[in-house]
C-alpha cells in the first residue's frame, strides 16, 4: 500500500523521501504546479546562513527522481473515504495547459509570452509571463499556463518545438487507494495590510520579511542587490517583529520563527550593504532553537545589529520615502527615521486546512491549525492521518523536517509492503576499461549567471581543443531535463565515456548528472564537475580574465576526467536491529516505533529504571498527566517481544559500520554482545545544578524541585522565579528553550492550587513560542508578575539565615525593588549529559560547542549524524519539550528505517583502495585512518604469503588521510587519486593568463 | 639520417581496430610528410614519437613491397595509450628504419614457416607479405598463427582472405569457441600437428616468451637446426640507435643488432633470454 | 676480554641462522657489512670504522638473524619493528654502546689509508696502527659530525649490551645557528648544495626508512603487474622528471625528508653515502627539531608521529 | 600570478561557493581544486604545484574540531607545518604556502583571505625558486 | 717543453678568452668536482681525482635533444668549443672509450658536436689514491692520452702536445724546450710505475662463472643506487623522456643499469629484476661484453670503490671470481 502526502513543501518533501527510501510508495500532491514550498523562496537559512536553494534543490531533484514517489502537481484532494489502512482519495488535477511528458523545460515559451503578470514567487516585486515556471530550479521542471492571465495569443503554442502546449487540457479526477495520509500543506503568511498602522501597501518602503528575503536572494528581483522602491540602497533598516503574531486583534500566538529570521535578515543586510544600520524592534527576542542564541549574539557583536525591546506604535512616511517610526521603550516614546522597514510577518493557519478538516474529518484547534496531542504530536484526531510542519503549529525548518520524518514513521506503520528500486532499471553498464578516453564537455550558461561573466561559447570552443575531448557544447541550463537528454544523446552518438559539465557547484547537481550517465549505461563515476559559477562567474567581474580562469578550471577538470575510472558502489548487508542508547522518553518512543515497523531493538539504560527525565515531570502545561503516560510507555516497552531492555547497563564498545555493528553491553549480569544495523543516541540531558543565586539554600530551589514539591502538595504562598539561570551566559551561551514554559507551567499550577499566591517571574526574554504564548497571556491575566532584567544588571539573591531576599531593578519604575518570597525558584539550564563525551568517542560522532550531540546538518538533517547508521533522538540533540522530543525520536526512527528496511545498503564508491603491488605494508596508513578502516592482511601469492594493507570499504569514509600519509602513493581514494589531483593541478597551471 | 634522434614528421592515414577490450590493439597506417618513405626490410622497426609522452618501438608490420608504413600497437603504456586516441590526420614522429632485418635475401629458394602468437604476428606479417609478393623467389609458405581467443587474432581479415586465396594459413585459438572452424589448442601444439618439414626451411617464430620457448623445442624435435630458426626479441628501448644501453643483452643492442636473431646466436649468449 | 671477543661470544650464544656483522675489507681499513653463517663468526670485526647501518640489510634476510648494532642502528631496527618490517623474535641484537664512528673521508686527510692496519679508540684519541708504527689523532678531529649530536649512543633495543650505557643529547645548536641566516643566505647555501646532487639516489638507497620498493619520484611508465591497465600505470605518482637540476633536486630532497618526519633515526647513512657530500642530515635534523620543538613528539614513543593527534603544533 | 587552492569538500569548498553566492569578489588568480578533506592534500602535490609554476598554494580546511572526518585537518596542519618549516629552512619563500581554516559559512572570510594572499604574493613577485625550467 | 708559471691556470684564462666552455676541477669543501667554470680562480688543481668524472663535459647529465610544441621547434646543438682542463689519465682514456661508443655505428650528433670541438689538457699523476688501479688496465697515469699533457716533476712544469689541436693551442704560450737533463727526468718519470692496486681479469673464468652463486654473494649488500655508474667515467647509459605535455623538451639524462627501472619493459617483464643480476651486468659490461668493442670499459679510477655505500669492490669482485 501507499501513502498520500499532501503538500510539497520541505515537510512534504522530507516525509516523501523518508517513506520512499524505506520502500513505501508515495503520492505527493501539491496544489501549485511545482514543489518546494516556502523554503524555495528563502535566500539563506539560519543559523548557518546556508543557501536555502543549495540545500533544498538536491532534495527536490531526489524527489523528482525517486522511483517510489509520484508527484501529482497542480492538484487538490477533493474527497476521502474509508479508514486507516484503506483510504480511498479523489484528487482533482487542474490543467497545466502544458503536456508534462512533452515539456523539456527549455523556457522559450516564457521568453516570448507577451503577458506581464505579477510574480508571486518574488512576492509581487517583479513580473513573470503567463506561461511560466515558478523558479528556475523548480521540480517538476514543467512550464504551466496561468489561465487567469493568458490572453490566448497562441505564441507559445507555435513556439514550442516539443508541441507541449495544449490549451484544451481538461481537469482530471484521479482516484487512489492509500493506507495513510500525511498532511503537510504548510502555513499562510500574515497579511500585513491588516496592521494598518504600519502602512504596508501604502508606504512604498515598508515591505514584508518574505519580500526582503526575495530582495536578498541572488535569484530575486535585483539579483541579490537590496534596493528600495526608488532604487536607492537603504542605509538604515528597521525590522519590526510580531506583525500578525502575539496580537490579540489578529493572532495571539507566537509564530516562533520570526525573531531568528529577522536576525538572519539583519546579518544578511549587513553582508549585502556593509555600512547599513539595522534595528530590530521586538518585545522579546525569541531565538530559542539550537544555535539560535549564539546566532543572535553574533548579530549583535560581530555585525552590530541593534535590538530594541520595544513595541512599535506606528509608522509615518516622509516625502522622500523615508519612514518615521514611533516606538515605546522602557515606558518612554521615541521617534526614529529609517529608509526601509521590514515587517516580520508571522504564520497563520493555511486556509486549506478548513477544507481538509471537512474532507478528512479532522479537528482543528482554536487558531485553525490541526489539533494534536502533547503525547501524540504527529497524530490528527483521525487515525491514519498525520500531520507535519506548520500545519499544526508555526515552526522552523528543522522542526518541520523532524516532524516530517516522524510522520513518515507513523504513516509507514500502515504500509505493509515495501518495494525497492531494482538495479535492472538502468541499462547494463558499458565496459569502458581499455577504451581511450572520449570526453564530452557541456558548458552551462546558467541563464545569465555564468554567461554574463564568462564567455561560455568561447569556453566550449576551447574545450574542443583539449586532449581527448570529442564533443563540446554549451547549454542554457545544464541541469534541465532537455540537457540531460542532450547528454544522453551525445554519449550514444559520440561513444563518449567521460562527461565533464562546467556549471555550478558539484555539491548541488552532481547526483543528477551521475544518474543521467547511469541511464545510458555509463558508470556514474565517469563524471567530473567543473565549478565555473560559484567559483568563477560569481566572484569575478573582468570577463576576459574570468574566461581565462574558466578555461584553466575546465582544462583541469578534463585532465582529471581522463583519469577517472568506473567504480562500483559498495554494498553492505544490513542487520535489521537497532541499538538505542538511553531509556528515557526518546529511547522508549524510538524502540516502540521501531517495533511497530518490525525492527528489533536493544535499549541500554544506565539507570536501574526506564523513564529518564520524564520521571520528574508531574503535569504538563496543557493539563496532561505525564506519569500515567510514562507508566503506559514502560509497560508497553517491557512487554514488547521486539524490545530488549538492559537496565543499569552501559555500552562498552561499538565496532563495525553502518548496517553491521557489533557492540558489547556491560550489564549487571556480565557483558553481552549484540549485532545491529543502526544506533540511536537518546542519552538525554539533565537540569543544571546552579552555582549562582545561593542555590543550595533551602529556600532557593530549581523548577524541577518546585514541581516535585507541588506534586507532593507543597504549594508555596509566594514565589519568585529567575529565568535564564545557567543559560545564555558566557559559559553556556545557548538558550535552554524549555525554562520559560516550565516557569509559566509552574506559575499557573501554583495559581490554580493557590489563587492568592504571589508569583514573580524575573526574565530576560519570555520565550513562550508557538501556542505557549497563550499560557503566558493566561499567567499575566492571573496576576503573575513578569519583570524584565538584563544580564548587565541581574537580580541579587541575598541570604539572611533562613530567609532570602531578592533585589532587582524594575525598568518601568526605574528603581531597585526588594522581594522576600517564600521560595526563590531558579529556572536552571538544561545541560548536556556528562557522559556525552564517552558516547561521542565510542561512536566517533561529534559534539557541538555546548556538549550536545552535533547533527549532520542543522537544517535538513536534524536527527542524522554525519557518520551513517547513527541517529540522534530527544534532548541529547538540544533542550526541548515533550511533544518535540517525541517528534524528534520518531524522526530518528524514520531515518533509521531508510536503512533498516533494506536488506542491502548501497554506498558511495569514493573509497580508499590499495594498489597491492606498491604496498610495502609499512602500516603508516593503518595508524592514520580516523575510522580504523585499514588493516594489514596476508595475501597469498604464487611464491608465498605477503602482507599488504587492505581497506574495509564499508567503514572507509573516503577522507584520504591515508593517501597523503603513504610515501609511495600505494593507497588512493578513488575519484581523488594521486594522479588525478596532480594532473588537475598541472593543468590548472598550464593555461597562461 | 642526419640527426638520428630527430623524428620524421608523419601523418596517420588509417587506423584499424584489430582487437578490442581491456588490452586493445590497433593497426596504424602512416605516411611520411615532406618526404618519401625510407627504405627498410622486413623485421626492422621504427620509433614512433608522440611529443609530450615519449617514444615507443614498433616493428614495421607490412612488407617493404607494399605502400606506406604500418605498425600495430598494443595499448600498454603512456605512448601507446596516446596513440590509441589518435585518428587519421594526426601527426606523429617516426624514426627509422632501425635494427637488423630478417635476411630474406639469403632465404631465397627456401621454404618459409612463420609461427606467430598474439601481437607477435607483426614482424611475421611483413615476411609473409614479402614472400607472397615475391612468390617466385621462395619455396612454400606456411603461416601458423594463434591467439587466446578469436577476438585476440590480429590481421584477421587479411588472413581469412589469404585462406580464401588458397594460401597455407593455419589458425588456432586456445579454447573452443562456437563457429570456430580451425585448430583449437596452443600454437606449439599446432606446429606439432602440422609438422613442417625442416628441409630447406626457415622457421620464424614470434610471440609470447613461453610460446617461443615451447615452439623452439617442437621445432628442434622436428629436426630444425638452431640456425634455421629465427625470432625477434623485445627489450625496453629508448634511443633505438644502440646508445642508451637499455635494450642491451651482453654486447648486443636489441634495437640495433636485433631485434632479429637466430637461435644459434642466442644460445651462444651467456645471459639467457 | 676485549670488545670484539665479547661481541663474538654474544653472537655465538645467539643460535641464529645468520649473522649480520662487519668484516674488514682487505685493501683498506674500512669495515663492510656482510651476511655470515654462524661458523664464520671469527671473521667479524668491529671498530670506529664500522660505519654502516645494518638495519636495511636485515630486511633481506629470512629466519633468525643475529646482528651487531650501534645505538643508531638499534633505533633503525626498532623503528622497522614498529613499522612491521622486522620481527623482534627473529632478531638477536648485540647492542654496542657507541662512542661515535669515524668520518672516513676526514680520516683520509690525516693518513694514507692504505698504510693503516687497524684503528682503535683510546681515550680521546683515535689510535691508528700503521704498517710501520702508530699514529694518534684526536678523535674529535675525525669523528663523524653526526655523532656529535647523537641522541641515542646506547642501543634502545638489544639482547646483549656491550659497553657501559652512555647518555645521548638533544642539541640543535647547529640548526639554530643556520636558521639565523637570512633567507637569501639560506637559499643560496642550499641551492649550491642541491646543484651538486647527481640524483644517484644513494641517500634513498641506504636509508633504512626508505624501504619503499617504488618511490614517489620514480617515473610513471612503469608496469605494475601484467594485468594492470594502462591507466593504472599512467596514474603512478610522478612528481619529478629525471632531469637533474637544482630545483628538482630540492623538491626530491624535501619530499624524501618529509616522509621521515618523526621517523628518522639519525644514523647518518644518507650523508655518508652521498658522493657529493650534501649536508642531508641537516635537513633531517631540522625536521627532527620541528617534530620535537613544535609538536613535542619524542621518537621513543610507540605511537607514530602523525597518529598522535593531541599534538598539532602552533 | 597563479594560486592553487586545495579546498575540502565539506567546509572550505562550500565556503568558496558561498563567496560566490554572496557575489563577493576575489582575484581570478585563485584556482580551486576540490579534495575530500584537507588531510588528503599530499605534500607532493604542493611541491609539484610549485614546480609547475604556482606562485602560491593555499590549503583550506574546516576549523579545528569541525572536520567532517574528525581529524583530517589536524593531519593537514601537521603536514603543512612540516613542509613550511622545511621550506623556510632551505630559504624558500614559505609565505607562498598558506593554511586557511574556512567554514561553509565563511564566504566572506574566504574571499578576503584570498584577496590578501594575492596581495602578499604580488609583493613577492613570480615564484622562481622551484619552478621547473629546462 | 717547460712552462714557467702556473700553466693550467694560464691555460684556462686563455681558453676562456678564446670563447671556450671550460670544465675543470673546482673545489667544494674538502673535495673537487668537475664542472664548468667561468674564471681561472674557480679551478683548483690541488687534487688527485675529482669526485665526478670528466665525462660531464662531453656527455652532460641532462641535455635537451628536441624542443617541441605542436611539432619540433628546435634541435639545440653545442656551438661553443669545449675544453677539459686538468683531466687525469684515467678520465682522458675514458673519453676515448666514450668516443667509441658514441661515434661508431650511428653517430650521436649531440656528443659529436661537443667532441669535435674538444680540447683536453691532462695532468700526469704523481700519486695514486687508495683504490686506483689504472696501471693494471694498461693506462700510464704519468702519460695521459690527451691533446696537451702537463706533468709537474720536481717543481718543473712539463707541457707537451701530441695532437694538432694541442700543438696549435700551445703556440700561444711562452714555452721553452727541455734540456737534456729535463728530458731524462721526464722519461724516467713516465716510465716509473706508481704504487697502486691491481686487477686481475681472467676472461675465460668470467665466461665460466656467469651463473655462479658468487654474484649473489657479492651483491648481498648492494643498495641498487647509482653511485658507481654515475661516477664512472665510462658509463654511458641514458634515458630519454619528455617534460611537458603540450609544449616542452625531450631530454636525455643519465641512467643507471643498477636501477631496477632501467630495463623494466612495459609488459612488466624485467630482464634484470634482481640486484645481483644488475650488479653482475655492470661487472661483465666493464670486463667482458665490451671486449667486442675491443676494450675493457674500465679505466681503473676507483671511484666506484671509494664511494660505494656498501663497500662493493670491483677489483676484488673481478679478481676473485669463482
Amino acid at each position: 500500500m501507499s501513502v498520500l502526502v499532501v503538500g510539497g513543501g520541505i515537510a512534504g518533501i522530507q516525509a516523501s523521501l523518508d517513506l520512499a527510501e524505506s520502500g513505501v510508495k508515495v503520492y505527493l500532491v501539491e496544489k501549485l504546479p511545482v514543489i518546494g514550498g516556502r523554503m524555495s523562496q528563502l535566500d539563506k537559512t539560519f543559523p548557518t546562513n546556508d543557501c536555502a536553494m543549495c540545500i533544498l534543490s538536491p532534495k527536490l531533484n531526489e524527489v523528482a527522481r525517486h522511483e517510489n514517489i509520484e508527484i501529482i502537481n497542480n492538484a487538490d484532494v477533493v474527497a476521502l473515504e474509508g479508514s486507516a489502512g484503506n483510504f480511498k482519495v479523489k484528487i482533482r488535477k487542474r490543467p497545466l495547459y502544458v503536456d508534462r511528458e512533452k515539456c523539456t523545460g527549455c523556457g522559450v515559451c516564457a521568453t516570448l509570452c507577451p503577458v506581464n503578470a505579477v510574480d508571486e514567487y518574488n512576492e509581487g516585486m517583479n513580473f513573470r509571463s503567463a506561461i511560466f515556471l515558478r523558479y528556475p530550479q523548480a521540480v517538476p521542471k514543467v512550464f504551466a499556463i496561468d489561465k487567469s492571465k493568458c490572453i490566448g495569443c497562441g505564441i507559445c503554442y507555435n513556439a514550442c518545438v516539443a508541441k507541449a502546449v495544449d490549451y484544451n487540457q481538461k481537469e482530471e479526477i484521479v482516484e487512489l487507494n492509500v493506507s495513510s495520509i500525511i498532511l503537510a500543506p504548510g502555513g499562510r503568511l500574515f497579511d500585513a495590510k491588516k496592521r494598518g498602522e504600519y502602512g504596508y501597501g501604502i508606504y512604498k518602503n515598508v515591505i514584508t520579511s518574505i519580500q526582503f528575503e526575495r530582495l536578498l536572494s541572488a535569484t530575486g528581483p535585483f539579483e541579490g542587490h537590496v534596493y528600495r522602491s526608488d532604487g536607492k540602497v537603504p542605509k538604515r533598516i528597521a525590522i519590526i517583529q510580531c506583525v500578525g503574531s502575539r496580537d490579540e486583534k489578529t493572532n495571539p500566538y507566537c509564530s516562533s520563527v520570526c525573531c531568528t529570521y529577522a536576525t538572519k535578515h539583519a546579518i544578511l543586510a549587513k553582508e549585502h550593504i556593509p555600512d547599513v544600520e539595522v534595528h530590530i524592534f521586538a518585545m522579546d527576542v525569541r531565538t530559542f532553537g539550537k544555535g539560535f542564541e549564539e546566532y543572535a549574539n553574533r548579530a549583535k557583536k560581530e555585525y552590530g545589529v541593534i535590538y530594541h525591546k520595544a513595541r512599535v506604535a506606528n509608522i509615518m512616511e516622509k516625502k522622500d520615502g523615508n519612514l518615521l517610526i514611533k516606538y515605546e521603550k522602557d515606558g518612554h516614546s521615541y521617534e526614529e527615521e529609517f529608509d526601509l522597514v521590514v515587517l516580520s510577518i508571522g504564520f497563520e493557519a493555511n486556509e486549506e486546512l478548513r477544507k481538509y478538516s471537512e474532507i478528512f474529518g479532522i479537528d482543528l484547534n482554536e487558531f485553525g491549525f490541526v489539533l494534536t496531542d502533547s503525547f501524540a504530536p504527529i497524530e490528527t484526531s483521525k487515525p491514519g492521518i498525520f500531520v507535519a510542519g506548520v500545519a499544526s503549529e508555526p515552526r522552523d525548518i528543522p522542526e518541520s523536517v523532524a516532524m516530517a520524518s516522524a510522520s513518515a514513521a507513523k504513516a509507514s506503520e500502515f504500509a505493509t509492503e515495501r518495494s525497492f528500486a531494482k538495479k535492472e532499471e538502468f541499462p547494463p553498464e558499458r565496459n569502458v576499461i581499455g577504451e581511450a578516453p572520449r570526453i564530452g564537455v557541456f558548458v552551462c550558461h546558467c541563464g545569465v549567471n555564468i554567461a554574463s561573466t564568462v564567455d561560455v561559447v568561447e569556453l566550449a570552443e576551447f574545450a574542443k581543443t583539449l586532449e581527448n575531448v570529442v564533443f563540446a557544447d554549451h547549454v542554457l541550463f545544464a541541469c534541465s531535463a532537455d540537457t540531460q537528454e542532450k547528454i544522453k544523446r551525445a554519449i550514444n552518438d559520440y561513444e563518449l565515456n567521460r562527461i565533464v559539465v562546467a556549471a555550478c557547484t558539484p555539491r548541488t547537481h552532481e547526483p543528477l548528472f551521475k544518474r543521467t550517465l547511469m541511464e545510458v549505461g555509463l558508470n556514474p563515476y565517469l563524471f567530473e564537475f567543473v565549478n565555473i559559477r560559484e567559483q568563477c562567474s560569481w566572484v569575478h567581474t573582468d570577463r576576459a580574465r574570468a574566461t581565462e580562469k574558466a578555461k584553466a578550471l575546465l582544462s583541469a577538470g578534463v585532465a582529471k576526467a581522463k583519469l577517472l575510472e568506473p567504480l562500483q558502489f559498495v554494498e553492505v548487508e544490513v542487520v535489521k536491529k537497532a541499538l538505542i542508547i538511553g531509556g528515557g522518553l526518546a529511547g522508549m518512543v524510538s524502540a516502540l516505533e521501531l517495533a511497530k515497523q518490525g525492527i528489533e531493538s536493544y535499549i541500554v539504560e544506565k539507570e536501574s529504571e526506564l523513564g529518564g527525565n520524564l520521571r520528574h515531570i508531574y503535569y504538563t502545561i496543557d493539563g496532561k498527566n505525564p506519569q500515567e503516560f510514562l507508566k503506559r510507555l514502560i509497560k508497553e516497552v517491557e512487554s514488547n517481544p521486539k524490545i530488549k531492555v538492559f537496565k543499569s547497563s552501559v555500552v562498552e564498545s561499538v565496532e563495525g559500520f553502518v548496517g553491521n555493528y557489533k557492540s558489547k553491553i556491560k550489564t549487571p549480569n556480565g557483558v553481552e554482545e549484540v549485532r545491529h544495523g543502526a544506533v540511536i543516541v537518546a542519552t538525554g540531558a539533565r537540569e543544571y545544578k546552579p552555582k549562582e543565586f545561593n542555590y543550595g539554600h533551602p529556600k532557593v530551589i530549581t523548577q524541577v524541585e518546585l514541581e516535585e514539591r507541588i506534586a507532593k502538595g507543597e504549594v508555596p504562598n509566594s514565589v519568585l522565579m529567575i529565568q535564564c539561570v545557567g543559560s545564555r551566559n558566557e559559559e553556556r551561551p545557548y538558550c535552554s528553550r524549555i525554562c520559560c514554559q516550565v516557569a509559566i507551567k509552574n506559575a499557573l499550577k501554583i495559581k490554580e492550587l493557590n489563587p492568592d499566591a504571589e508569583v514573580f517571574v524575573l526574565f530576560r526574554d519570555m520565550r513562550t513560542y508557538g501556542f505557549l504564548e497563550k499560557y503566558y497571556e493566561k499567567a499575566s491575566k492571573q496576576g503573575v508578575v513578569f519583570v524584565h532584567y538584563t544580564p548587565e544588571n541581574p537580580p541579587k539573591v541575598n541570604v539572611n539565615g533562613e530567609e532570602v531576599e531578592v533585589e532587582f531593578y524594575d525598568e518601568i519604575l526605574g528603581e531597585n525593588l526588594i522581594a522576600k518570597p517564600e521560595l526563590v525558584v531558579l529556572s536552571a539550564a538544561t545541560v548536556p549529559n556528562e557522559d556525552n563525551e564517552i558516547t561521542s568517542k565510542l561512536l566517533k560522532v561529534p559534539l557541538d560547542a555546548n556538549g550536545f550531540f552535533l547533527e549532520a546538518h542543522p537544517k535538513l538533517r536534524p536527527v542524522d549524524f554525519s557518520t551513517e547508521g547513527i541517529f540522534l533522538a530527544g534532548i541529547a540533540h538540544s533542550p526541548r519539550l515533550i511533544p518535540e522530543t517525541i517528534s524528534l525520536s520518531l524522526a530518528s526512527v524514520s531515518r533509521a528505517m531508510t536503512l533498516l528496511s533494506k536488506d542491502k545498503l548501497v554506498m558511495d564508491a569514493n573509497k580508499a583502495e590499495v594498489t597491492k603491488e606498491r604496498c610495502d605494508a609499512c602500516g603508516i596508513c593503518v595508524k592514520a585512518c580516523p575510522v580504523n578502516a585499514i588493516e594489514i592482511v596476508e595475501f597469498k601469492t604464487r611464491t608465498g604469503v605477503e602482507l599488504k594493507a587492505s581497506v574495509k570499504k564499508a567503514v572507509c569514509l573516503g577522507c584520504g588521510i591515508c593517501s597523503a600519509s603513504c610515501p609511495k602513493g600505494a593507497i588512493v581514494v578513488k575519484g581523488f587519486t594521486f594522479d588525478q589531483i596532480k594532473s588537475a593541478v598541472d593543468n590548472l597551471l598550464e593555461v597562461v593568463v | 639520417m642526419e640527426n638520428p634522434y630527430v623524428p620524421y614528421k608523419a601523418q596517420i592515414t588509417e587506423v584499424k581496430d584489430e582487437v578490442k577490450g581491456a588490452r586493445p590493439i590497433k593497426t596504424f597506417r602512416i605516411k611520411l610528410v615532406d618526404r618519401d618513405r625510407f627504405d627498410y626490410k622486413s623485421g626492422q622497426g621504427c620509433l614512433v614519437s608522440v611529443f609530450g609522452r615519449g617514444e615507443s618501438w614498433f616493428t614495421i608490420a607490412n612488407s617493404p613491397t607494399r605502400p606506406d608504413l604500418e605498425f600495430s600497437v598494443l595499448k600498454t603504456g603512456k605512448v601507446t595509450a596516446k596513440l590509441h586516441e589518435m585518428k587519421p590526420g594526426d601527426i606523429v614522429g617516426i624514426r627509422g628504419p632501425l635494427g637488423r632485418a630478417f635476411p630474406l635475401e639469403d632465404w631465397k629458394g627456401m621454404n618459409i614457416v612463420t609461427i606467430g602468437g598474439g601481437i607477435g604476428q607483426t614482424p611475421l606479417r611483413s615476411i609473409y607479405q614479402y614472400v607472397i609478393d615475391k612468390e617466385k623467389d621462395y619455396g612454400d609458405l606456411m603461416i601458423i598463427y594463434g591467439a587466446r581467443t578469436s577476438r585476440d587474432l590480429v590481421y584477421k581479415d587479411e588472413l581469412f582472405k589469404l585462406i580464401e586465396d588458397g594460401y597455407n594459413v593455419q589458425l588456432s585459438i586456445d579454447n573452443p569457441e562456437k563457429d570456430w572452424k580451425y585448430f583449437v589448442g596452443f600454437v606449439p601444439d599446432n606446429v606439432k600437428r602440422l609438422k613442417p618439414n625442416p628441409k630447406d626451411t626457415i622457421a620464424i617464430t614470434c610471440g609470447p616468451p613461453i610460446m617461443i620457448k615451447i615452439t623452439l623445442n617442437v621445432l628442434r624435435e622436428l629436426g630444425f637446426r638452431e640456425d634455421q630458426i629465427y625470432t625477434t626479441l623485445e627489450r625496453r628501448m629508448k634511443c633505438g640507435l644502440g646508445k642508451c644501453g637499455k635494450c642491451r643483452i651482453e654486447s648486443y643492442y636489441v634495437c640495433k643488432d636485433g631485434p632479429v636473431f637466430n637461435y644459434a646466436e642466442l644460445s651462444a649468449m651467456l645471459e639467457k633470454v | 676480554m676485549n670488545e670484539i671477543e665479547k661481541i663474538k661470544d654474544a653472537l655465538k650464544s645467539s643460535n641464529a641462522e645468520k649473522i649480520v656483522a662487519f668484516v674488514r675489507k682487505e685493501s683498506e681499513p674500512r669495515e663492510v657489512l656482510k651476511v655470515l653463517s654462524p661458523n664464520e663468526v671469527d671473521k667479524i670485526s668491529f671498530s670506529p670504522l664500522s660505519l654502516n647501518n645494518p638495519a636495511k640489510l636485515l630486511m633481506q634476510i629470512n629466519g633468525k638473524v643475529a646482528v651487531v648494532a650501534k645505538g643508531c642502528d638499534s633505533m633503525a631496527i626498532r623503528q622497522l619493528i614498529k613499522e612491521g618490517k622486522l620481527k623482534r623474535e627473529n632478531l638477536f641484537i648485540v647492542g654496542i654502546s657507541c662512542k661515535g664512528v669515524v668520518d672516513y673521508r676526514k680520516l683520509a686527510k690525516f693518513v694514507n689509508l692504505s698504510e693503516v692496519n687497524d684503528v682503535e679508540l683510546n681515550g680521546n684519541d683515535l689510535v691508528l696502527k700503521l704498517k710501520n708504527g702508530e699514529k694518534r689523532i684526536p678523535f674529535l678531529e675525525v669523528v663523524d659530525e653526526n655523532c656529535l649530536y647523537c641522541g641515542h649512543p646506547t642501543p634502545v633495543i638489544y639482547d646483549v649490551l656491550i659497553g657501559e650505557p652512555r647518555e645521548g643529547k638533544r642539541d640543535f645548536s647547529d640548526i639554530e645557528q643556520f636558521e639565523r641566516l637570512s633567507r637569501e643566505e639560506r637559499w643560496n647555501y642550499w641551492i649550491s648544495q642541491f646543484e651538486r646532487c647527481i640524483r644517484c639516489h644513494a641517500c634513498r638507497s641506504v636509508c633504512p626508512l626508505c624501504y619503499c620498493e617504488e618511490c614517489m619520484v620514480d617515473p610513471s611508465n612503469l608496469a605494475v603487474s601484467p594485468m594492470s591497465t594502462p591507466e593504472e600505470k599512467a596514474s603512478y605518482p610522478r612528481i619529478l622528471g629525471k632531469t637533474v637540476n637544482a630545483r628538482d633536486n630540492t623538491i626530491y630532497h624535501l619530499l624524501r625528508v618529509l616522509h621521515h618526519a618523526g621517523r628518522c633515526v639519525g644514523c647518518g647513512e644518507c650523508e655518508r653515502a652521498c658522493p657529493m657530500e650534501l649536508p642531508l642530515r641537516m635537513l633531517e635534523r631540522k625536521l627532527e627539531k620541528v617534530v620535537v620543538e613544535i609538536f613535542g613528539y619524542d621518537l621513543n614513543e610507540d605511537i607514530p608521529f602523525f597518529s598522535k593527534l593531541d599534538i598539532v603544533g602552533d | 600570478m597563479k594560486i592553487v587552492t586545495f579546498a575540502c569538500n565539506w567546509c572550505s569548498y562550500a565556503g568558496a561557493d558561498l563567496a560566490g553566492v554572496s557575489r563577493l569578489k576575489y582575484p581570478e588568480d585563485v584556482r580551486i581544486v576540490r579534495v575530500m578533506c584537507s588531510g588528503m592534500v599530499n605534500p607532493a602535490w604542493i611541491l609539484r604545484a610549485f614546480r609547475q609554476g604556482a606562485d602560491g598554494v593555499v590549503i583550506t580546511g574546516c576549523h579545528p574540531g569541525d572536520c567532517h572526518y574528525m581529524v583530517g585537518n589536524y593531519y593537514a596542519k601537521k603536514r603543512y607545518l612540516l613542509l613550511k618549516e622545511l621550506m623556510k629552512f632551505v630559504g624558500f619563500e614559505d609565505e607562498r604556502l598558506k593554511l586557511l581554516w574556512a567554514s561553509a559559512s565563511e564566504g566572506k572570510k574566504f574571499a578576503e583571505e584570498m584577496d590578501s594572499f594575492k596581495k602578499l604574493i604580488e609583493q613577492l613577485g613570480e615564484q622562481k625558486q622551484l619552478r621547473w625550467t629546462p | 717543453m717547460i712552462y714557467e708559471g702556473e700553466f693550467l691556470k694560464d691555460a684556462i684564462s686563455k681558453l676562456l678568452a678564446d670563447g671556450y666552455r671550460v670544465f675543470a676541477p673546482s673545489r667544494v669543501g674538502d673535495f673537487h668536482v668537475f664542472r664548468e667554470i667561468s674564471s681561472a680562480e674557480e679551478a683548483d688543481f690541488n687534487y688527485i681525482l675529482p669526485r665526478n668524472s670528466a665525462k660531464v663535459a662531453v656527455f652532460p647529465q641532462n641535455e635537451i635533444l628536441i624542443e617541441y610544441g605542436d611539432w619540433i621547434e628546435r634541435v639545440p646543438m653545442e656551438e661553443k668549443r669545449i675544453a677539459i682542463v686538468g683531466v687525469r689519465a684515467c678520465d682522458a682514456k675514458a673519453i676515448k672509450l666514450l668516443d667509441k661508443h658514441f661515434l661508431e655505428g650511428f653517430v650521436d650528433p649531440y656528443y659529436k658536436s661537443r667532441r669535435e670541438k674538444l680540447l683536453t689538457i691532462a695532468i700526469a699523476c704523481n700519486n695514486a689514491l687508495i683504490n686506483c688501479f689504472c696501471q693494471s688496465l694498461g693506462i700510464n697515469p704519468r702519460k695521459p692520452e690527451a691533446d696537451v699533457v702537463v706533468s709537474e716533476i720536481d717543481g718543473r712544469v712539463f707541457v707537451s702536445a701530441d695532437t694538432e689541436i694541442g700543438k696549435s693551442f700551445l703556440q700561444g704560450f711562452n714555452l721553452r724546450n727541455e734540456n737534456e737533463e729535463e728530458l731524462e727526468i721526464k722519461k724516467r718519470f713516465e716510465s716509473e710505475e706508481l704504487k697502486m692496486r691491481e686487477i686481475r681479469v681472467d676472461v675465460e673464468k668470467l665466461k665460466k662463472s656467469f651463473d655462479s652463486p658468487y654474484w649473489k654473494e657479492v651483491a648481498i649488500n648492494c643498495k641498487s643506487c647509482g653511485v658507481c655508474t654515475y661516477l664512472c667515467p665510462t658509463c654511458f647509459c641514458f634515458d630519454i623522456y619528455d617534460e611537458g605535455e603540450k609544449r616542452g623538451v625531450r631530454i636525455r639524462t643519465w641512467d643507471s643499469c643498477q636501477f631496477p627501472l632501467h630495463t623494466l619493459e612495459s609488459s612488466s617483464h624485467n630482464p634484470r629484476a634482481e640486484k645481483w643480476q644488475r650488479l653482475r651486468n655492470r661487472f661483465y659490461d666493464k670486463f667482458y661484453y665490451t671486449l667486442r668493442k675491443g676494450n675493457y670499459y674500465c679505466v681503473g679510477c676507483g671511484r666506484c670503490i671509494d664511494f660505494c655505500p656498501a663497500g662493493i669492490d670491483i677489483v676484488n669482485a673481478i679478481s676473485e671470481v669463482r
